[in-house]
């Protein structure tokens, strides 16, 4: 039940994170972003592992800055389940409750009911050395939340789970989470965590947030590339004019502006992977906009087929990673293979183009 | 003693001699080293110090040593039994015991019976090594039983205690009061000279030296009129 | 996990044993059998295994009070100077135990700064006690605990500390319920060292806290007298001690190394 | 991380260091200050301090050499009778060190069973030689050497190893590339610890190797011989012992333990 | 270029893996599992790392039980990154082909060329504990793969990775083992990783193999139910009867028979979760088979809703897990929430019965 207001900046050797944002009470925020983007690093300082260099932390208004690891009542998940190797299943998750305070017995039975709730049992009386990794791993979220945070951190909380678990951990935590009201930042790659649990997304990029909103909005209307390649859509940044977006190369992108965007203003160009033609050699005379790839990669995607561009020899930087979603039948006429040079082309009806974000 | 001290062997070649010697004859052996080395060029002496016992176990394994000289007949025995001495060791000097206090005497001791006063601490050797058997031999002529504080290994650890103040009287050797230079004043008793009370320095050539007759030179410069004068300066009586 | 020693590793290795296991061994063949049960047996015997014992286990339960908190000052806190301070602890190692000695009755004996003041307020009267073998084997024994367990501190890292404190942890629990736990090898092998070093312990005691049979002549210093007058009765006793740290060894590591 | 020392262990942290530290700073005060230079620089103070810095050293090595690979062997294989084995290796740290230079001297003595035979086949005489004074200490620090790096070893687990494996590393690769840089820290501090184990090493030196000048009188021997007749020139070599200790320390564990 | 003949048997403490495969040469196999179910176990087998009570294994007919763990030729991508902490990035990847006898220029050659692929070159000279947890991931991925093994085994070789790498780490892979006709096992929770990567499949539970076969034929047509869920279709265990499926509790599902199966056979019923029909009260009447679930999970599942069904109080086990796919507005009219009792029914035409596997 706590508003958390983070203003900090951690340095890690070369690393400079430097975040600002206000989490309101209750609230479940997914942080997104690419490896080494500084979403672990930004955890670890909430939780205070890290000194900031500046800034602060506050939540509910008590400011944390100075106050030690143990009094701050802030959970965290860390990246590896890191359970004490010493202890049984069992004790791991007691370790909390009885740590601020709990009886043995009263420890004891919250410790079981946590267990239970993840589906672990049968695992209480295991040492960590004898479990797999997905079973360490649920342990490892009974145990943060067995303390009853009031901020809770969850680093990649779903990474080594099966394909049955997953589901249900996923919606014990949005039942412990919505039941407790629990503020909750919650780091993931997986999008559909993301839309299951979160109300808000923050994308970090190099230490800083770029993007930040509600869940909905973000995954409809992303303006990083980071935000839209999670929400499954294609961006190109550039700067608008009145034909739709120019990049920074001079190639223009026709599309439409939903909204006023002045011209020469930052922007970003958003268009559907489905709405993206491929072909082999580019056709004469279309009035749409044409960009050469090299084929990168190719995925089933739903009933299509995936197609992700890289970039070609002397080829504008900005096609690296489009995405164009096929038909298996039409892959089969093209007869392409990774490494091969195509055309990606999107009429400027299907483009929006968007005021780029702060 | 005799009064050849080797001066004749000044043509021989460069020569080493090895001398084990007990670890209380250290400053006036290596004084003798010194005048032994000029008034025979071309020869150095070597000393290997340490407890008597060590000593004599060491040259009963074998240890190259061409002189074997103890603080006490019983551990030159061992070799002796062991047919690693030549001939018959000599006894060339003795030592005896004072009560060691504290410089002008404080607690104004004058006699063993003092030692057994209230607040009196004192210390001796234990029984087991020569200076504890020489001191045990003093009680018994002097009729008083002592109840140390502590047995020592050895005098070093007596004149220590009495050096530190931890004691206020201990037993050791005439020679070791005097090599503390006044830090500890030497209370002497008649039962010092009693049977077994005296301590004994033999010396003997080893058997199997490479340097026999420089050993022996050794042994006679050191029971020569040089070895005298040093050893009568520390304090022990010479044969 | 299958790993494997590589195979020319056991050469040396047999060598370090052996030059470590005949010595011992010779020992065994030394001692004169017929007699052995006798020379072992005697009061004075008896009294310095029993004194042996009870401040070699004084000594490790000291190491562990003083030494553990010491080991973990150096391991987990940023003191400027950490060197400097963790060097200092070595040098009872380097400190030839004799001279060890003669510094602690330079300052506990009745003339010493700290001595002379317990002597003088209190009549407390330290060289020559039992407490005075205990303080010596301490002074000798504690960089052994303390240099092992930091070594072991180090090496198992602060990361579960730093999950614990992030469930709630107060420093004082993560001690007890998370630190020690982890580093108990480093703990145990630790404490056997101090005790082993604390029974084989010689030249410190004899100059720190003299020689009187059943206060303060510990079997080594019993040996030793022996081996002036006997030794055959210092070759048995030494064979006593020898299997006593073996029975130590053994039952403390076998339970927690494995 | 931030990780916490919990307050109450520094008072008997503080405590343990002071134990160890007042001492050693009492030798300091006693040093005759004004003759210090002239007492620690006559030609046999500076023998003796050579010859246990060389000797000191070469202990190292050897501790290393052999050691190190008995470390291994104990942590990793798993032959049976592994705690008696282990606890052989400790058997030099109890062992008062006369006895065990008197078990050297039994068994490489010129009578003894190896050293008669290096005797009558090679004219080899082990004792009296700077060769004794090694060995001597060997048999001595080796154990520091051994459990501190079996410790290191046992915390840093397989599992690097088992990595290597699957990489194609042969053992002995492995080895190299991998357990050596991983319990690096383990193996300098057991090094320093034998190292300064050495350099006090005075029992089993003089009972075996004997106190001859600039062949076996290490520094603890000439203190000793010293302190017979020159307390002041004993303190001095002493304080002489303990600074050389300390840069040895300072200067191997800056560097790798941080 | 290796065939892989396997028939082991491991414990670990109480538990037991049993497992016999074969692997064509240059097959990549993707071996799945619900958590605990054996797959490091059985990779770590393969790898040497424990040794089997019994059994053997045989790569192209060289026999690996007594060869040593160095000389297998096997590469394992462990659960953990386990990246040398004193070695940097670029000596971690270097230690294969170091190790195997390359001289150091052409080892750190390999390196970079490897580092390249996994788009870590900028970190090449960062120690272990200066990477972030996906950074170090790619990295354990290089390392692997430089050593260039005859069989590859990589555990959950895509945890950790964000959206961007992941894809392009897929394509690296499928291109080096096709590429090489490297035979690889790889363990993965990601039906989207065995699509794109996986010839075969293996599924295991409580360390046997219970299904295994090409991976469109699983996904089509699996036979256990956690084949089922990776292929995202509901399954029902039980035996064959002339109106479809008896439950072992007795239940009824209506179905038809694509092939033939005897009466009372054991055998699987299989339906997509599209085809399943929610309501809040039993619809009179009604001639498709109805069972009373109660709601455990609601997720988005592209343009529909999934629900997952739990147990409800009496009710029978198998429900446990099954899915409806729903749209958004029918959960607005259903109005429910988790823990709400339902009912999902679904048409017998649109119910396949097939004998259950082996
Ligand atoms: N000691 C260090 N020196 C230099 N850089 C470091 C250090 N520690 C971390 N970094 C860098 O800091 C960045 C942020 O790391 P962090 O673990 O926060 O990333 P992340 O967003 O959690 O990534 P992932 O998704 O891979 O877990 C990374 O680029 C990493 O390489
Ligand atoms: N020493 C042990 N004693 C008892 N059980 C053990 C031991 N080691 C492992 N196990 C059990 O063996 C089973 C298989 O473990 P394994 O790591 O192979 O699973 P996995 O299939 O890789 O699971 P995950 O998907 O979680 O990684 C698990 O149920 C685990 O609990
Ligand atoms: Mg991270
Ligand atoms: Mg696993």
């Amino acid at each position: 039940m706590s508003r958390l207001e983070v203003d900090v900046a951690v340095t890690r050797g070369s690393f400079a994170l430097d975040v600002s944002v206000t989490v309101e009470s209750g609230e479940v925020v997914a942080v997104l972003g690419s490896n080494g983007a500084g979403k672990s690093t930004f955890l670890g300082a909430l939780a205070g592992l890290y000194r900031p260099d500046r800034g602060s932390i506050a939540l509910d208004g008590r400011v944390l800055d100075d106050v030690p690891v143990h009094k701050r009542r802030v959970g965290l998940l860390s990246q590896s389940a890191l359970l004490f190797p010493h202890l049984t299943a069992r004790d791991n998750v007691a370790f909390g409750p009885r740590s601020t305070g709990s009886r043995r017995r009263v420890a004891r039975a919250t410790a079981d009911r946590w267990l239970a709730e993840v589906d672990a049992t049968a695992l209480a009386d295991r040492r960590p050395s004898e479990l797999s990794g997905g079973q360490a791993q649920r342990i490892a979220i009974a145990r943060a939340l067995a303390c009853e945070p009031e901020l809770l951190l969850l680093d990649e909380p779903f990474a080594a789970l099966d394909v049955d678990v997953t589901p249900a951990i996923r919606s014990l935590l949005r039942r412990v989470v919505r039941a407790a009201g629990v503020t909750t930042l919650m780091v993931t790659h997986d999008v559909l965590d993301a839309v299951v649990l979160a109300d808000r997304l923050v994308v970090l990029d190099a230490g800083r947030v770029v993007e930040s909103g509600a869940t909905a909005d973000v995954l409809r209307r992303p303006r990083s590339a980071f935000a839209a390649r999670i929400a499954g859509l294609d961006l190109v940044p550039g700067r608008s004019c009145p034909e739709g977006l120019r990049t920074a190369e001079g190639t223009v992108i026709g599309g439409v502006h939903p909204e006023p965007v002045a011209d020469g203003e930052p922007a970003v160009a958003l268009f559907s992977p489905a709405s993206v033609a491929v072909y082999r050699e580019p056709p004469k005379g279309s009035p749409r906009t044409m960009v050469p790839v090299r084929l990168a990669a190719m995925e089933p995607h739903g009933e299509l087929v995936r197609l992700r561009a890289g970039v070609p020899d002397g080829g504008p930087g900005w096609v690296d990673g489009l995405a164009a979603d096929v038909t298996p039948a039409a892959v089969a006429d093209l007869g392409v293979d990774p490494g091969d040079e195509l055309w990606f082309s999107v009429k400027a009806a299907e483009v929006e183009v968007y005021p780029a974000g702060r | 003693g005799g009064s050849d001290s080797g001066s004749g062997q000044q043509a021989a070649p460069a020569r080493t001699l090895t001398v084990s010697a007990a670890a209380s004859l250290t400053s006036v052996y290596q004084q003798l080293g010194t005048e032994f080395q000029n008034a025979n060029p071309g020869t150095t002496v070597k000393f290997n110090f340490g407890g008597s016992d060590s000593l004599a176990q060491q040259v009963v394994q074998g240890a190259p040593a061409d002189v074997l000289a103890t603080a006490s007949s019983k551990t030159m025995q061992t070799a002796v039994q062991a047919g690693k001495i030549q001939g018959e060791p000599v006894v060339y000097a003795t030592n005896s015991l004072q009560i060691a206090v504290a410089p002008n005497n404080p607690k104004g001791i004058t006699s063993l019976q003092d030692l057994t006063k209230p607040g009196v601490v004192s210390v001796v050797c234990a029984p087991a090594v020569p200076c504890g058997a020489a001191a045990e031999a003093a009680e018994k002529a002097a009729g008083v039983t002592l109840t140390p504080a502590s047995e020592e290994q050895d005098v070093k650890g007596v004149l220590n205690r009495v050096q530190t103040g931890n004691a206020d009287a201990g037993l050791v050797y005439v020679t070791d009061v005097k090599s503390t230079n006044g830090a500890v004043t030497g209370v002497s008793f008649p039962q010092a000279s009693a049977q077994g009370a005296v301590q004994s320095y033999p010396i003997g050539v080893v058997n199997g030296s490479q340097n026999a007759d420089l050993a022996q030179s050794w042994i006679n410069f050191v029971r020569g009129q040089q070895g005298t004068a040093a050893l009568q300066q520390a304090g022990f009586v010479t044969k | 996990m299958r790993t494997t020693v590589p195979r020319f590793l056991w050469v040396p290795a047999a060598l370090a044993w052996l030059l470590v296991a005949i010595p011992v061994a010779g020992l065994v063949v030394r001692v004169d059998w017929p007699n052995f049960l006798g020379l072992v047996t005697t009061p004075s015997a008896l009294a310095a295994l029993r004194l042996s014992l009870e401040t070699g286990l004084a000594t490790m339960v000291l190491c562990l009070l003083f030494g553990g908190p010491l080991a973990v000052v150096l391991a987990r806190s940023s003191l400027p100077g950490l060197p400097f301070i963790r060097s200092v602890v070595l040098l009872p190692l380097v400190l030839p135990p004799v001279v060890g000695g003669l510094t602690l009755l330079f300052l506990f004996g009745r003339t010493g700064p700290v001595g002379g003041f317990l002597d003088r307020e209190f009549g407390i009267t330290i060289p020559f006690s039992t407490g005075a073998v205990v303080l010596a084997q301490t002074f000798v024994a504690m960089p052994f605990l303390v240099v092992s367990l930091e070594g072991a501190l180090r090496t198992a890292g602060e990361r579960y500390e730093a999950v614990a404190a992030t469930l709630g942890a107060s420093p004082a629990t993560t001690l007890w319920r998370v630190t020690v736990p982890v580093v108990l090898p480093g703990l145990m092998s630790g404490s056997v060292l101090a005790f082993a070093r604390a029974l084989g312990e010689f030249g410190a005691t004899i100059t720190f806290a003299g020689s009187l049979e059943g206060t303060t002549r510990t079997l080594p210093l019993f040996i030793y007298l022996e081996s002036e007058s006997d030794l055959d009765g210092a070759v048995a006793m030494s064979l006593v001690l020898v299997v006593v740290a073996i029975l130590v060894i053994v039952v403390s590591r076998t339970r927690d190394l494995r």
